[in-house]
C-alpha cells in the first residue's frame, strides 16, 4: 500500500543478497539442506498464509497441494519426458487448477466447517495415496523420482545433484511467492482481501464478491505449493504418503500463527524458528524428539495466550515506538 | 533502517546456527555410532526398540572397543523422506558418525541412499525388509549399504512352500505400512504360483481400533489360514478380536506375534497366541541367556527389534571396528566399511557373511506359541533368490 | 439361519457397536461446540488420558477394584483434567475467534500427546478387563460382553445427557447459553461458569468412553488422533451444536464403516466415510440434522 | 409521485418473503423517484430490515420482482447491486474495524473504478491514478463529517457515533444513485442525531436518493419527503409526513387498540 520508499528498496536488495551468498558460508551439505528446509517451510507457510491470514479462510488441507505436487511431478513427469522447469509447471498448473476447481465447492461452506471439511479432504487424499498401491506405491512410496534435469534451448542439458544446486534451483520460487505475496497481499487486491477476512457481509455491500477473492487466494496458494511439491519430489527423490499428512497441518499453523499470521515478516520469523529450533535443540541441547514437540506445543499455546498477533506484534511494537507514529495509539488511549 | 535491522536480526539467528553447528565437531577419539531410526510419530517403538538394542550392546562391549570409547548418537527419521535427508545429514556431516544402524521404514531407508553413498558412510540395516533397496546395494552401486536381516523376498521362498502344505484357502492381512505391504507384495505371487486361492488380502492402518468388519468377512470366507503381517502392537488387538470374532483358521505370522512381548500385551488371556506359526529372523528362545538379561536390564522383554539391533551392533558393527582398528590402526568410515564387507561372525542369530549385494544371510526361525508360552522349534537355511531388475 | 444371514447380522452388530463407540466421543465434543462455540480438537486426546487413566487404575499395586467404580474415577479424573485445560488455555481465548481457539485446541492437542510419549513411551498399554474375554455365542454370532456393555451404556448415557439438559438448573443453563449466549449474559447467568462445566462434562464423557472402549483394543499416545477426526464429522454431519443430530450421525458413520468395510474394501471405509461427510458438506453445509438459518 | 413524468429510480413490486413458514414480507410495494428521500418506518418485526436485505440482494426473494433504474435486480448478487449504484449501511454497524478509516473508505471505492484483476496484481500507472482519486474523494468526505483527524486511527478505536458517520460516508464513496441508510439516528447521543439529520438533508438537497429505515418518528418526520409504513410485513400506508401522521391505521399499529 505504501509506495516503494528507500528503506524497502534497501530491505529487498540486502534480502536477495542474503538469499544469493548464503549457501556460501554454509559448507556442509546438512547446513545447506537446512536451508533449503527453511526456505521450503517459508514458501509453504506464505502460501498458506495468503488464504489463512489475508482472506481469513483456513484450510487444514493444504498439503494436499503439496503431496499431490509432488506425485504429478513423479507420476506424470516422466511419462511427459518433462525437464525441471516443465515439470514444476505442470505441477503449478495442476494444483492451481484443483484448488480453483475444489475452493469453488469447499467455499460455499464456512469458518470451522469450511476448516474440518478441508481437513477431511486431506484424509481422503492421504487414504488414497496410500491405498491406490498400484499406482502410488502406497506406503512402499514411489521410489526413483530423476532428479532435476534443465534443457537449455534443447542444445544442452544441466543435471542438479549437489544440495547447493537445488538451493539455488529452489530460490527462484521463493522470489516467485513473496512477489505473488507481496503484490497480492499489500496491493488494492489485499485491501480486498481484508475485507473479505474481515466482514464478509459488509464487504459484499461494497461491490466486493468475496467468492472471487477466496477463490484467487486458494488458487494462487494452492499453485506455488504444487510447484513447491513438485521441486520437493526431485529433491528427495521419492514421493510418499507422508507428503500429504496432517503433521503438516499442524505445522503450518505453528509457524503462520507463533509468527503472526497475515504478516511477510511474522511468517518469514516463524518459518525461521520452526526450522532453526529443532537444529539447535538437538545439536546443542540434545533434546530428545518427543521434549521438542512438547516444546513446540507450549509455546504455541503461550503465544496464543499472551500474544494472540504473533511475535510479529512486539516487533511491530517496539518498530512502531522508533519511528514515533505512536501518537496514533496515544490518540486512541 | 528498520527492515535493515530485521536482516541482521535473520543473519544472527542463522549465524548462531551455522557456529553450532561448527561447534559440535568432535576430536576423533570416541567412536560414534549413529543411530537412524524413527524416534516419534506411530512408529516411534521402533526406534525406541533400537536404542534399547544399541544402548545394552554398547554395554556389553564394556562401553569401549581397544581403548576406544563407544558413543551412541540418536537422530529421528521420523519415517518419512522429508525428515530423514536431513537426520542423515545430520548424523554424516554433523555429528560425524563412524558408522549408522538403520532399521524400519523403507521409505526412510531409500531416503537415504544417495547421502549414505557421498557421505561415504558405512549403514547397517538390521531389519529393514522391504526388497527394494537389495540392487542398489554393493555391487548395484552403493557400497556403503549393509543389511544383515534377510528381505521378504528372501524369506517368502522359504515361508510359503511352508504354509502351502496344509493350505488351499488363504487370507491376507497385513498392516498398511511399508513393512506389511511389501511383505505380502513378495509373498501373493509365490503364494499364486503354488496355486493356493487367496480369498480375502486386508490391510489396517497403524493403530485401528476396530477390526471386527473385516474379520466378520474373513469368518465368511472360511479360510484354511491366515498369513498375519503386523508387528505385536496392533497385531495382538488385531488377535485378540480375531478370537471374539471367532475365526476358525490356522494362523501363520510374518511379524512378531509369538514374541515375549505379543505374551505380555495378551497375558490376560495367553490362549489368544496359542499355535500361531511364525516365521522371522530373530526368535525368542534363539537366545535364551540375552533374552533373560534384557528383560532384566530394562524391565520390559526382548523382541525383533530390540534383538536385532543389539546383536548387529554387538557382533557385526562392534566386530568391524575392532578388526579397523587391529588390522588398519585406526577405525575411520573407509576401515570400517572394508572390514564390514570382509565380515564372517557366528552370532546367536547365524553367521553373518555378506554376499555382493552386501546382504547377509542369517538364519530363518520358527517359533510357535504353546501353553502361553514362545516355543522356538526350528532354524531354516536361507539362500540368495533371484531379485529381478 | 443360513449362513449369509448371519454374517449380514453380524455386520449390522459390528456397526451398532462402532457407532456407539463414536457417538460417546462425539456427544461431549458436539456439546462443547453447543454451549462455548469451540471445536475442541484436542477432544480424542483427553479420551487418550482417560485411556491412560483406566491403565494405571487397573494396575494399581495391591488393589483390586470393581470396574464399575474404576470407571467412575476414570470419568471424575478426566473431567478434572478437563476443568484444568479450560482454566488455563480455553477460559483466556473463550471470545476470540474461532481461528485462535482451533489452533489453541490443536495446541493442548500436541502437549498432551507428547507428555503421554514421555510418560509412557509409545508401548500400546493393555487394559483387559473380565468383560472383554466373555464372549456370548448366539447363533453364531460372536461378541464380548463388553461391547454390549458398551451398547447400553451409550444409550443410558444419551438418555442421561437429554434428562440432565432439559430437567437440571445446570442443564436449562447450558441449553439457554447455546441458543442464545448474549442474551444469557443480560440476564445474568454466568456464561464463563456454564462454559466451564460444560467443559468438564464434555471431558468426563470422553473419560466415560475411554473406559469403556479401551479393554477392546490398547492405549497408545496417539489413539485419539482418528477418533477426532471421527468424532467432528459426526458433530459436523449432526449439525453443529445439535447434540442428537450427531449423536446419530455417529451411529450413521459406525454403520458405514461396518457395512462398507464388511463387504466391499475395509482399506478404503474411511475414503468412503470422509468422503460421504464432505459430499454431505457441499449439498448441505448446515449438516444432515441442521436447521439453515438465515442472515 | 412522478416527477415532471420521471421514471421511478427503484421500483418494489409484490415483494414477499417467508422465513420458516413466518411471512415477513407480504406483498409490498412502493417506488421511489430520483431525488426523493422516502422513509421507511413500522414497528419492530414489521418487515424492514427485511425488506431492506431483500433489495440490496442479502436475502432472497420468494416471490416479486425489485427494478432498479429500468432493469430488473431481483435476486442479483449484492456486490453486484452495489456495483450498479446502491449503497447501503447496516443496522448494528459495520467498518472494517482492523482497517484504518482512510482504508475502510477507500475499500469503498476500489470495484467501482476497476475490475481488471491483472492490473491490480501489477499495480499499473491507471491504478496507481485510482488510487490517489480515491484517497482525494476520501479526504474530502471525512472532512465534510469532522473525521480526518483520525484517518490513520484503526476504525476499532472509533467513538460508536464516529463509526456511524463513517459507514455513512463509506456508502457515499462511489457517489451512488441510491443511499439505503438502516437507522441512521439509532443508539446515538442527541447531539449525533442532529449532526446525522443535517448530513442527510444536505445530501437530499444535492439531488441525492436516498431511503431510510429510521425508529425515531422525530427524525422522520423532519427529514422525509414521503413515507411507507410496514406492519406484519404488509404495506399499511403510504403519504407525505403529515399524512402519515394522522392516519388512523398507522396509530393502531403503534400504540395498538
Amino acid at each position: 500500500m505504501r509506495g516503494t520508499s528507500r528503506t524497502s528498496i534497501a530491505f529487498w536488495i540486502g534480502f536477495v543478497i542474503l538469499t544469493l551468498v548464503l549457501p556460501q558460508f554454509l559448507r556442509t551439505g546438512y547446513l545447506i539442506n537446512a536451508l533449503i528446509v527453511t526456505v521450503t517451510w517459508i514458501i509453504f507457510a506464505l502460501s498458506f498464509d495468503l488464504s489463512a491470514g489475508h482472506v481469513g479462510t483456513v484450510s487444514l488441507g493444504h498439503p494436499v497441494f503439496f503431496g499431490l505436487g509432488a506425485y504429478v511431478t513423479a507420476l506424470a513427469a516422466p511419462a511427459l519426458g518433462l525437464d525441471y522447469v516443465g515439470s514444476v509447471l505442470l505441477s503449478m498448473l495442476a494444483m492451481g487448477v484443483l484448488a480453483y476447481v475444489s475452493g469453488i465447492a469447499f467455499f460455499r461452506i464456512a469458518e470451522v466447517t469450511f476448516a474440518i471439511g478441508t481437513l477431511g479432504a486431506l484424509i481422503i487424499a492421504q487414504l488414497l495415496a496410500n491405498n491406490a498401491f498400484e499406482i502410488t506405491g502406497g506406503p512402499m512410496c514411489t521410489q526413483g523420482v530423476s532428479r532435476p534435469v534443465i534443457n537449455l534451448f534443447g542444445l544442452t542439458s544441466i543435471s542438479v545433484t549437489e544440495p547447493i544446486e537445488y538451493y539455488y534451483l529452489l530460490l527462484p520460487l521463493l522470489f516467485l511467492t513473496i512477489l505473488v505475496y507481496r503484490r497480492l497481499a499489500h496491493s488494492r487486491i489485499g485491501r480486498a482481501f481484508a475485507a473479505v477476512r474481515q466482514d464478509e457481509v459488509r464487504a459484499l455491500a461494497m461491490g466486493i464478491n468475496p467468492m472471487r477473492y477466496k477463490l484467487l487466494a486458494f488458487a494462487a496458494g494452492g499453485a506455488l505449493i504444487g510447484a513447491l511439491g513438485s521441486f520437493q519430489a526431485q529433491y528427495i527423490t521419492l514421493v510418499c504418503p507422508s507428503e500429504l499428512a496432517l503433521s503438516y497441518t499442524l505445522n503450518l499453523l505453528i509457524i503462520v500463527f507463533v509468527g503472526g499470521s497475515g504478516s511477510f515478516r511474522g511468517v518469514l520469523l516463524g518459518a525461521i524458528i520452526f526450522t532453526v529450533l529443532p537444529r539447535i535443540l538437538e545439536t546443542v541441547g540434545n533434546v530428545p524428539p518427543a521434549y521438542q514437540q512438547l516444546i513446540y506445543g507450549v509455546i504455541l499455546l503461550l503465544v496464543i495466550r499472551f500474544l494472540p498477533d504473533g511475535l510479529d506484534s512486539v516487533i511491530e511494537r517496539v518498530l512502531a515506538r522508533r519511528r514515533g507514529v505512536s501518537r496514533e495509539v496515544s490518540d486512541a488511549a | 533502517m528498520n527492515r535493515l535491522k530485521f536482516v541482521l536480526f535473520v543473519s544472527v539467528v542463522l549465524l548462531v546456527v551455522s557456529g553450532s553447528a561448527l561447534y559440535a565437531q568432535d576430536d576423533a577419539t570416541p567412536i560414534k555410532i549413529g543411530l537412524y531410526a524413527p524416534m516419534t510419530g506411530p512408529v516411534a517403538f521402533l526406534g525406541e526398540g533400537f536404542q534399547y538394542g544399541a544402548t545394552i550392546a554398547i554395554e556389553d562391549l564394556g562401553g569401549e572397543i581397544e581403548g576406544h570409547p563407544l558413543e551412541l548418537v540418536v537422530a529421528d527419521n521420523k519415517c518419512n523422506p522429508t525428515d530423514a535427508v536431513t537426520a542423515i545429514r545430520q548424523l554424516i556431516e554433523v555429528d560425524e558418525v563412524d558408522v549408522i544402524l538403520g532399521g524400519g521404514c523403507s521409505s526412510a531407508t531409500v531416503a537415504a541412499q544417495d547421502v549414505i553413498k557421498e557421505g561415504e558412510t558405512p549403514a547397517v540395516s538390521a531389519t529393514s525388509t522391504n526388497p527394494s533397496i537389495y540392487n542398489g546395494m554393493g555391487v548395484g552401486g552403493n557400497i556403503w549399504q549393509f543389511r544383515v536381516n534377510p528381505d521378504d523376498l528372501i524369506m517368502a521362498s522359504a515361508f510359503a512352500s511352508m504354509i502351502a502344505e496344509d493350505t488351499q484357502r488363504i487370507s491376507l492381512v497385513a498392516e498398511n505400512t511399508d513393512f506389511g505391504r511389501g511383505a505380502i507384495t513378495a509373498y501373493k505371487p509365490i503364494f499364486e504360483e503354488l496355486g493356493l486361492e487367496i480369498v480375502t488380502e486386508d490391510y489396517f492402518d497403524l493403530g485401528t481400533a476396530d477390526y471386527r468388519p473385516a474379520l466378520t468377512r474373513i469368518r465368511a470366507s472360511q479360510p484354511d489360514s491366515l498369513l498375519v503381517v503386523m508387528t505385536e502392537r496392533d497385531g495382538s488387538t488385531f488377535m485378540r478380536q480375531l478370537r471374539e470374532v471367532g475365526v476358525d483358521a490356522k494362523i501363520y505370522s510374518r511379524g512378531s506375534l509369538t514374541s515375549p512381548l505379543f505374551l505380555e500385551y495378551t497375558e490376560d488371556d495367553p490362549t489368544i497366541g496359542e499355535g500361531i506359526i511364525e516365521f522371522s529372523f530373530w526368535a525368542a528362545g534363539l537366545d535364551p541367556e540375552f533374552d533373560a538379561h534384557f528383560l532384566e536390564r530394562f524391565d520390559t522383554p526382548n523382541s525383533p527389534h530390540r534383538g536385532m539391533s543389539y546383536y548387529v551392533t554387538r557382533y557385526v558393527i562392534g566386530e568391524a571396528i575392532r578388526n579397523a582398528i587391529l588390522n588398519e590402526g585406526e577405525a575411520t568410515r573407509q576401515t570400517i566399511r572394508d572390514e564390514l564387507e570382509a565380515t564372517s561372525i557366528e552370532t546367536p542369530i547365524g553367521l553373518i557373511e555378506f554376499d555382493d549385494h552386501n546382504q547377509a544371510y542369517p538364519f530363518g526361525t520358527l517359533q510357535t506359541i504353546e501353553d502361553g508360552k514362545t516355543v522356538f522349534f526350528d532354524t531354516v537355511e536361507l539362500v540368495p533368490v533371484d531379485h529381478g531388475e | 439361519m443360513p449362513i449369509e444371514v448371519a454374517i449380514f447380522i453380524e455386520h449390522i452388530i459390528n456397526g451398532l457397536t462402532l457407532g456407539a463407540f463414536y457417538a460417546l466421543v462425539t456427544l461431549g465434543l458436539s456439546l462443547i461446540f453447543g454451549v462455548a462455540r469451540l471445536v475442541n480438537f484436542a477432544h480424542g486426546d483427553i479420551f487418550m488420558v482417560g485411556g491412560y487413566t483406566l491403565f494405571l487404575l487397573l494396575n494399581l499395586s495391591g488393589v483390586d477394584l470393581p470396574y464399575p467404580l474404576i470407571i467412575l474415577i476414570v470419568v471424575v479424573i478426566t473431567a478434572i483434567v478437563g476443568l484444568l485445560v479450560e482454566r488455563v488455555v480455553i477460559h483466556p481465548i473463550l471470545n476470540q475467534s474461532w481461528r485462535v481457539q482451533a489452533v489453541a485446541t490443536l495446541g493442548i492437542s500436541i502437549v498432551l500427546q507428547n507428555l503421554a510419549l514421555i510418560l509412557f513411551t509409545s508401548d500400546p498399554k493393555q487394559t483387559p478387563t473380565p468383560y472383554s474375554r466373555q464372549i456370548i455365542e448366539v447363533m453364531d454370532i460372536r461378541i464380548s460382553v463388553q461391547r454390549l456393555i458398551v451398547l447400553v451404556v451409550v444409550i443410558v448415557a444419551f438418555v442421561g445427557l437429554q434428562w440432565f439438559v432439559k430437567r437440571t438448573q445446570l442443564g436449562k443453563a447450558m441449553r439457554a447459553v447455546s441458543q442464545n449466549r448474549e442474551m444469557c449474559q443480560i440476564v445474568g447467568i454466568d456464561v464463563q461458569r456454564i462454559a466451564m462445566l460444560t467443559f468438564a462434562i464434555s471431558a468426563g464423557l470422553a473419560g466415560l468412553a475411554a473406559a469403556l472402549m479401551a479393554p477392546l483394543f490398547s492405549v497408545t499416545p496417539t489413539m485419539g488422533l482418528l477418533i477426532t477426526l471421527k468424532a467432528l464429522a459426526a458433530v459436523i454431519l449432526g449439525g453443529l451444536g445439535q447434540v442428537n443430530g450427531a449423536f446419530y450421525a455417529a451411529f450413521l458413520l459406525g454403520m458405514i464403516e461396518a457395512l462398507f468395510g464388511g463387504y466391499v474394501s475395509y482399506q478404503f471405509r474411511d475414503v468412503v466415510s470422509f468422503g460421504i461427510f464432505v459430499l454431505i458438506l457441499f449439498v448441505r453445509p448446515q449438516g444432515l440434522f441442521g436447521r439453515k438459518v438465515g442472515l | 409521485m412522478p416527477r415532471n413524468g420521471a421514471q421511478p429510480l427503484l421500483e418494489v413490486s409484490q415483494l414477499t418473503k417467508h422465513f420458516l413458514g413466518v411471512t415477513a414480507l407480504l406483498d409490498v410495494s412502493f417506488d421511489i423517484y430520483p431525488g426523493e428521500l422516502l422513509s421507511l418506518i413500522g414497528p419492530n418485526g414489521s418487515g424492514k430490515t427485511t425488506l431492506f436485505n431483500c433489495v440490496s440482494g442479502f436475502l432472497k426473494l420468494d416471490r416479486g420482482q425489485v427494478r432498479f433504474k429500468g432493469e430488473d435486480i431481483s435476486n442479483v448478487r449484492p456486490d453486484k447491486i452495489a456495483l450498479k449504484g446502491i449503497r447501503r449501511t447496516f443496522q448494528d454497524v459495520r467498518t472494517f474495524q482492523e482497517m484504518t478509516v482512510l482504508e475502510n473508505l477507500m475499500t469503498a471505492l476500489q470495484q467501482h473504478q476497476e475490475e481488471n484483476m491483472i492490473e491490480r496484481v501489477l499495480g499499473t500507472q491507471r491504478i496507481q491514478q485510482f488510487e490517489h482519486a480515491a484517497r482525494e474523494r476520501a479526504l474530502e468526505l471525512l472532512d465534510m463529517v469532522d473525521l480526518r483527524p483520525w484517518q490513520h486511527m484503526q476504525a476499532r478505536h472509533l467513538a460508536y457515533g464516529q463509526r456511524k458517520l463513517l459507514e455513512f460516508v463509506t456508502a457515499l464513496m462511489p457517489d451512488p444513485d441510491l443511499i439505503m441508510l438502516d437507522e441512521p439516528a439509532a443508539g446515538v447521543s442527541g447531539e449525533m442525531v442532529d449532526r446525522m439529520k443535517q448530513h442527510i438533508r444536505a445530501l437530499n438537497a444535492q439531488g441525492k436518493t436516498i431511503l431510510v429505515v429510521e425508529h425515531n418518528m422525530r427524525v422522520v418526520m423532519d427529514i422525509s419527503e414521503r413515507i411507507v409504513v410496514l406492519d406484519y410485513g404488509r404495506k399499511i400506508a403510504e403519504g407525505t409526513p403529515s399524512e402519515i401522521q394522522t392516519n388512523e391505521l398507522v396509530r393502531e399499529a403503534y400504540f395498538g387498540h
